[in-house]
C-alpha cells in the first residue's frame, strides 16, 4: 500500500542540515494499523508527511499503491490524497469555520450532497462526543476537542489511509480508548490502512499490528507488534517498552524495599502462551517457599498475554536457590540489582 | 464671488451621488480584480501553492509600474482604452474605468499583505485533503483571511473617496471636485467646509460598516 | 446625448472655477430655447481632448495663446469661436509696495501650468527682475531664464496656491480674476501688472472654442452673443472683483491670432 | 498559597452559556504539586488560567498569597504574574523569536543581566535536550520539540508556582520523565509550587502530592493522591485511574480464556504494606494450590506499593474455595464475570 | 514648449532628488506617528491589552476625519500649522509637513490591519509572562507582525511616490510635478515618459527593498 524506498528529508536552517528523515526503507500492508514511536524530534511526523507528499523527499522515493509520488500530476496527487485522511499534530483547523464546518468541508471537497454531508457530521460529531459544540469556533474549544474535531475531519470521507499524527495526545484515556476503538473498528471494518504516530506505547499495543521505531530519523526497529513489545532488538524500543511497564520500581522505592530487609529481588518476564501458565506459583509450592510480587505487570498484547513481574523469594536459602535455577529453565528471569537500577 | 447657496445645493446633492457612484462602482470592480491579482501575487510567491517565479516577478513589476503614475497621466495614457470600453473619456462612468485599474492595483497589494498572515498549517490541511488550488483561494484563504480583507477594503475604500476627487478633475464630479474647483479654486471655504464634512460623514460610514462586518467575521 | 447635430443641448466643458456668469449665462440661454449643460475640469488638457472627441460641444478656459499650442501639438482642429474675459497677470506682494523692493534671493512664487509660467516669467522680464533666453515662445519655463541677477527663487505652483503663499513669499504671481476671487483687488493691490490694452496681450484672450467644423454653428454663435450680455458681464466683475475683464473681439481677428501663434515655438 | 472561592466562569457562545468552571472551591498550599485530571472539555485549561487571570471569573474569586487577584491593579496583577511561569497546552511561542530568545524572554522582563541569561538559557536546553536546536525558529521544531521550549520558558525566570498545562502530553516517555523529575526537583529544592494539568494518571501518580478531579466544570474529588487513588470516591476518578491500570483484560482476552478452558478469574487488589507481604504465594501454599496471575500489576505510588492483579486459581475445588476465603479476610477480593467485563 | 534635454536633465535629477527627500522624509516621520496611531487603535480595541472604547471610538473618528480630505485642501487647512512648525508653506521640507500628517493615518490603518492577524495565544503568553502593555508592543506586537508591517510600509512608501506628485503642485517640487507641469501639460511625451520611468524604477527598488526585508523577517 505504501513504501518507503530510500527516503531523506533534510530541512536546511541557516546554514546547519537537519537530516529529520534518514534512508527510510519500508512497507505498509494494506489493511495494517501501522505505529510509528520514537523520541521527540525523532522525524515521525515528517514521516507522515512524506506519504501524502506534505514534504517532498530529499532523496529517495515514496510509492502508494505502487505509484510513485512524484511522477504524479498535481490533479492526480491531489486524487490521491482524497483517500488520505489526516490528522494533524497540531489540528490545523479552520478558524473560519465552526466545528461542524470544519468536519464538513472534505466532503464538500468531494462534492458530496448536502443532506448526505449533514448526516456524516452528525454522526461523527456524535461520535467524537462534540454534538453539542458543533456550532462552536475553533477558539472556543479545549485542547482535547480541537483534536478530535482533527480526526472527525479526517474520517469523514471514509478515506482508504488515514494519517494520525499523534491523535490522541491531548486525550483523557477514555476519549483515547473511544478513539482508538474507532479506529480499529473503521479498520476492520473497511479495510482502511492506518499509519499513526505515538509517543505512548500503549497505543501501539492496543491497536498497531505493526510499529517502527524512529531514532533521528533512522527507523531502527520494525516488524509485528507482538515481536517487537516481546522481543525488542534495539535499545530505545527497550526502553520505549520498558517505559510504558515501567519494569522496575523507581530507586527511592528500592531503598524503602532494601531499608524494610527486603531481601533480593528477581525480575521475570513472561511471554505468550507462558504467561498464562501458572508456573511461578507451581515451581514455589515446589520448593515449599514463598513469593511475594513486589512490582511489575500482566498485559495483553494483541490479545496474548505479556509481561514481567519483580519479586522476592522467601524461604530456606537453598530452596531459593533451587527454585530460581528450575525457573531459568522455563522463563526468562535475572536478578535485580538494587544498589543501582 | 461666492457660490449662491440657494441654488448650489443641488450641486451638493449631486455631486454626493456622485462620488458614491464612482466610489462603489470602483470598489466592486476593483475588489474583483484587485483581489484575483492580489490572490495570484499571494499564491505565486515562494512555497506558496502555486509557486511561479516568473509569474510573480512579472505581477510584482507589473503592479508597481502602475502605482506610482500620477492619476491624471495614468488617465491620460488609458484614455483610448477607456473610450473603447466605456464610449467615452469624460462623465462618471468614465472615472470608473481608471479608478478601478489604479485602485485595483492598490486591493491587490492590501490583499496579498493580509494573505500572508494567514496560519500555512491550514493550508496544507486543505492541500492534505486534496483541495485545488481554486478550492483553496475560495475555501480557505478568503474565509480564513475575511476580517482583515474587510478592513482592508475598507482602508481602500476609505482612499477611494479621497481619491475621486482627482478623478472628478475628468468631469466625473464628486464632492472632492466641487471641493476643489467651487471651494478650493474659487477660494469659498463653505463650499470646502459643506463638502468636507460630507466627506467626512462618508468614510465614517464606510470605515463603521468595514469595522462591524470584521468584527463580525473575526469574533473579535 | 451631446453632439453637434443637437441643436437644443449644448455641453459646454469649463472649469469649475469660473464663477457665477455661467449660471447667468444659462438662464439666458434657456429664453433663447437652448439648454447648456456644463461639464466642470480641473485640469486643462482634458477638456480640448473630450471636445475633439465630441463628448462635448464647446468648451470655454483656456486663452488663444494655450489652445494654439494645444491644436498644433496635438494636431486637432479646433478653433476659437468668441471671445470672453483677459485677466492681466499682477505681481502681488503682501511685504512691499514696490517691484523695486525685492531683493537679493528673494522668494516668487508663480503659476505652473504652461501658459501663466511663461506669461509670469515674461512678465518678470518686462519688471526687469529677470532676462530670458533668446526665442523664448509664449511657452517658457524656468529653463529658459538667461540671467537671473538677483537670483530670485522661481518656484511654480497651481494657480491657485500662489495668493495662499504670500506669507512666504516675496512676491507672488497671480491671475487677476483669481486675485479677484482671493479677496483682492484687482485694481489697486499688485505692484506690478500685465498691460492688458497692450496688442501683446491678445494672446491671452481666453476664448470659446469649437470643432472646426462647427465654428459657424448658430446656436454655438447664440452663446457667444449672449456671453457678451450685460448680466454675464456684472456677474464675472462682481466674481473677480474686475480682475477678469469681458472682451469682445471678432472672430477673424481670433483666428489670425489663433493661426499666427500656432506657427511659433 | 492559591484558593479558589465559589468561582464560576461563563463562556457565551452564541445564544448559548458554557459553564466552563462551575462553583469551584479548594486550595493550594505552599509547595503542593496539585493535580488536576478530568475528561477532555471539563474545564481544566480554564481553572489554570484563572490563576494568573489571563481568565475573569464571573463569579467568585480567586486568592494567590491571600491577595484577591481582582483587587490588584495592573502594575501589581503583573508582579504577580512574574512569579508564576506558565507552560501553555497550545505553547503560544514567539514565532519571531528563535528557540534560545523565546526562552530568553521572561528574563529579559525581569530585566535579567545579559550574560547571566545566557547562561540560564544555555542551562535550561540543555536540560531539554534542545541545545542544538536553540537558532531554530519555532516552526522548524516538532510538536514535542515546542512543547519543550515551553517548559524551559516556562521555567526561566525561577518562579514561585508554575502552571503546566499538559505540559508533557506531546512528549515520549522518556523526556516525560525527565521532565517529571525536573518539576519534583524544583518542587523540593526550590519549593516551588506547582499546578498541573493532565489526563494521565501516571503523571499524577508519578509527581503529585494531590488531585483534583474535574467533570463538566465540577471538582467532583480532591484530595492526597495516595488516598484518591488507592480510594477513589466518584464513578470518574475511578475510572481514570482503572485506564490507566487497565486492571481487567479486554473482552477478547477474556473470550480466549475461557475457550481454551480457563477457569474463574479473582481480581485481587493491594495496597499500602500489604503489597510487599508475600500474601497470595503464602496462602495458595497453605491449601495446596497453584495460582496463576493472569493480569493487573503492582506499582509505585507515593514511594507505596499499590495494585491489582487478576488470577486464577487451581487445585482441588474445596482448596480453592477455602483459599479464597482466606484471602478475602486480608484483602480486597473479587470474582471477574468473565460474560461481561 | 519641449523642453530642451541638453538643459533639462539637471532639472530631472534636481526633482528625483526633491522626490526622494519629500517619500524618505514622509516615510520616517509617518512611520514613526503611523505606528504609534496604529498599536494604539489595535491596542485600545475591545477585548485588547489596553482596552478603551472611548479612545478607540476617538481614534477611529478622528483618524478617518484626516484621511477623506483631499490633499490639496487638507494642505490649506494646515498652511497655518505647517508656517508655525517649518516656518514656511513651500518648498520640499513644506511639504513633508502635511505628508507627514496625511500619511500617518495611513499607515495607522494599515498597522492596525497587520497587527489584527497576530495570533492571540503569544500576546496572551507576554501577558502572563507580567510583560507590561508597553513591553507587550515592543517585544511582541512589532516583532510578530514585523514581516507583514514591512510590506505594509512599503506599500505606503510607494503610494506616497505618487502622493508626492501632488505635494509637488504646491511648490514641493519631485518628479510628480515635473511629469505634471512640464510633461503633461506642455504635452511632451519625452518628460512624461523619463520622470515615469524613474518614479518606476523608484518604486520598484523601495518594493524590492520591502519584499526582501520582509521575506528575510519571515522566512518565507
Ligand atoms: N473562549 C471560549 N469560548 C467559549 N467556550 C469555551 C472557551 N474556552 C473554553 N470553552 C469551553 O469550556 C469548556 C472547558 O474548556 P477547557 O479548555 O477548560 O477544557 P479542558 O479541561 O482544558 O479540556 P482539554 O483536556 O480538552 O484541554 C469546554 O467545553 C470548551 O468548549
Ligand atoms: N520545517 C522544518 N525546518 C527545519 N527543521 C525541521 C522542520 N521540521 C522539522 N524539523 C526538524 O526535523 C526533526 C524531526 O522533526 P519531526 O517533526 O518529524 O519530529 P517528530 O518525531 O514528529 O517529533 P515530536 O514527537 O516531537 O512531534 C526535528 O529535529 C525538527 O527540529
Ligand atoms: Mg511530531
Ligand atoms: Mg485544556
Amino acid at each position: 500500500m505504501i513504501t518507503f524506498e530510500n527516503v531523506t528529508k533534510t530541512f536546511v536552517v541557516g546554514n546547519k542540515k537537519v537530516e529529520a528523515v534518514k534512508k527510510v526503507t519500508f512497507d505498509i500492508e494494506e489493511g495494517d494499523i501501522f505505529g510509528i514511536i520514537g523520541f521527540s524530534g525523532a522525524g515521525k511526523s515528517t514521516l507522515i508527511r512524506l506519504v501524502n507528499g506534505l514534504e517532498r523527499p530529499t532523496e529517495g522515493k515514496i510509492l502508494i499503491k505502487k505509484t510513485p509520488l512524484h511522477e504524479l500530476k498535481p490533479k492526480q496527487l491531489r486524487e490521491v490524497r482524497r483517500k488520505i485522511g489526516m490528522v494533524f499534530q497540531n489540528f490545523n483547523l479552520f478558524s473560519s469555520r465552526t466545528v461542524e464546518q470544519n468536519v464538513e468541508y472534505p466532503l464538500k471537497l468531494s462534492k458530496v450532497p448536502k443532506a448526505e454531508r449533514n448526516a456524516k457530521v452528525k454522526q461523527l460529531l456524535q461520535f467524537v462526543g462534540l454534538a453539542d459544540k458543533a456550532k462552536s469556533y475553533p477558539e472556543q474549544l479545549s485542547g482535547g476537542q480541537k483534536q478530535r474535531v482533527g480526526i472527525a475531519r479526517a474520517l469523514a470521507t471514509d478515506p482508504e489511509i488515514l494519517l494520525c499524527d499523534e491523535a490522541t495526545s491531548a486525550l483523557d484515556p477514555n476519549t483515547t480508548r473511544d478513539i482508538l476503538n474507532l479506529l480499529q473498528k473503521v479498520n476492520r471494518e473497511m479495510g482502511i490502512t492506518i499509519l499513526l504516530i505515538t509517543h505512548e506505547m500503549q497505543v501501539i499495543q492496543s491497536i498497531c499490528n505493526r510499529v517502527a521505531v524512529m531514532e533521528t530519523g533512522e527507523v531502527i526497529e520494525q516488524g509485528e507488534v507482538f515481536e517487537t513489545f516481546t522481543n525488542p532488538q534495539h535499545a530505545t524500543t527497550k526502553e520505549f517498552i520498558s517505559a510504558t511497564d515501567q519494569s522496575l520500581p523507581s530507586p527511592q522505592l528500592l531503598d524503602v524495599w532494601r531499608a524494610k530487609g527486603g531481601t533480593t529481588l528477581y525480575r521475570i518476564l513472561f511471554k505468550g502462551e507462558r504467561a498464562s501458565d501458572p508456573i511461578l506459583s507451581t515451581v514455589a509450592r515446589k520448593h515449599q517457599i514463598d513469593f511475594n510480587i513486589v512490582y511489575g505487570s500482566i498485559r495483553e498484547l494483541q490479545q496474548q498475554f505479556f509481561g514481567n513481574l519483580v519479586v522476592s523469594f522467601e524461604g530456606k536459602h537453598d530452596a531459593v536457590i533451587a527454585c530460581i535455577q528450575e525457573l531459568k529453565s522455563i522463563v526468562d528471569i535475572v536478578e535485580v540489582n538494587t544498589n543501582e537500577s | 464671488m461666492k457660490v449662491n447657496w440657494e441654488t448650489f445645493w443641488i450641486r451638493i446633492v449631486e455631486a454626493t451621488g456622485e462620488t458614491i457612484t464612482m466610489v462603489l462602482g470602483t470598489l466592486v470592480f476593483s475588489s474583483i480584480v484587485g483581489m484575483a491579482l492580489g490572490i495570484l501575487l499571494f499564491t505565486t510567491r515562494e512555497g506558496n501553492i502555486l509557486e511561479n517565479r516568473f509569474i510573480s516577478a512579472l505581477l510584482n513589476f507589473f503592479i508597481n509600474i502602475i502605482r506610482p503614475i500620477p492619476f491624471i497621466i495614468l488617465l491620460f495614457v488609458l484614455s483610448p482604452v477607456t473610450r473603447e470600453v466605456i464610449g467615452t473619456t469624460i462623465g462618471t462612468a468614465a472615472a470608473i474605468f481608471p479608478m478601478t485599474i489604479a485602485a485595483s492595483f492598490v486591493v491587490a497589494r492590501v490583499v496579498e499583505n493580509n494573505l500572508i498572515s494567514i496560519d500555512p498549517g491550514v493550508i496544507e490541511a486543505a492541500e492534505a485533503m486534496g483541495a485545488s488550488p481554486r478550492q483553496i483561494i475560495f475555501t480557505v484563504l478568503i474565509p480564513e483571511a475575511l476580517g482583515p480583507l474587510i478592513l482592508g477594503l475598507t482602508f481602500v475604500t476609505v482612499g477611494l473617496i479621497d481619491f475621486s476627487a482627482v478623478a472628478g478633475t475628468v468631469g466625473g464630479g464628486g464632492l472632492g471636485h466641487v471641493a476643489m474647483t467651487h471651494g478650493y479654486q474659487r477660494f469659498d471655504s463653505s463650499v470646502m467646509f459643506v463638502t468636507v464634512v460630507i466627506l467626512i460623514v462618508l468614510v465614517q460610514l464606510a470605515q463603521w460598516i468595514g469595522n462591524f462586518l470584521s468584527k463580525k467575521v473575526m469574533r473579535r | 446625448k451631446s453632439g453637434s447635430a443637437n441643436e437644443d443641448i449644448v455641453v459646454i466643458g469649463v472649469t469649475g472655477a469660473d464663477g457665477e456668469q455661467w449660471n447667468v449665462l444659462k438662464e439666458l440661454a434657456k429664453e433663447e430655447g437652448i439648454t447648456i449643460e456644463l461639464k466642470e475640469f480641473a485640469d486643462y488638457t482634458l477638456p480640448n481632448n473630450a471636445l475633439a472627441n465630441g463628448d462635448i460641444d464647446l468648451n470655454s478656459f483656456q486663452h488663444i495663446a494655450f489652445l494654439s499650442q494645444f491644436a498644433e501639438e496635438n494636431n486637432v482642429d479646433i478653433v476659437p469661436i468668441g471671445s470672453t474675459v483677459i485677466a492681466p497677470l499682477g505681481i502681488y506682494s503682501d511685504k512691499l509696495d514696490d517691484i523695486s523692493g525685492i531683493k537679493e534671493g528673494d522668494k516668487i512664487a508663480v503659476p505652473d501650468d504652461p501658459s501663466n509660467l511663461g506669461r509670469a516669467l515674461r512678465l518678470l522680464e518686462t519688471a526687469g527682475l529677470i532676462k530670458l533666453k533668446e526665442g523664448t515662445g509664449l511657452f517658457g519655463d524656468t529653463t529658459s531664464i538667461e540671467e537671473n541677477p538677483k537670483n530670485l527663487e522661481i518656484i511654480p505652483m497651481v494657480a491657485q496656491q500662489t495668493p495662499r503663499v504670500l506669507q512666504d513669499v516675496a512676491a507672488s504671481l497671480i491671475n487677476n480674476g483669481i486675485a479677484g476671487q482671493a479677496g483682492f483687488n484687482p485694481t489697486e493691490d499688485p505692484i506690478f501688472l500685465e498691460d492688458g490694452d497692450n496688442e501683446n496681450a491678445l494672446p491671452y484672450v481666453n476664448v470659446f472654442a469649437a470643432r472646426a467644423e462647427d465654428a459657424q454653428n448658430e446656436t454655438y454663435l447664440k452663446i457667444v452673443e449672449l456671453y457678451q450680455s450685460e448680466q454675464v458681464k456684472k456677474a464675472i466683475e462682481e466674481e473677480t472683483k474686475g480682475g477678469s475683464i469681458l472682451l469682445n473681439i471678432p472672430q477673424d481677428q481670433l483666428i489670425d491670432t489663433f493661426e499666427q501663434l500656432k506657427g511659433e515655438k
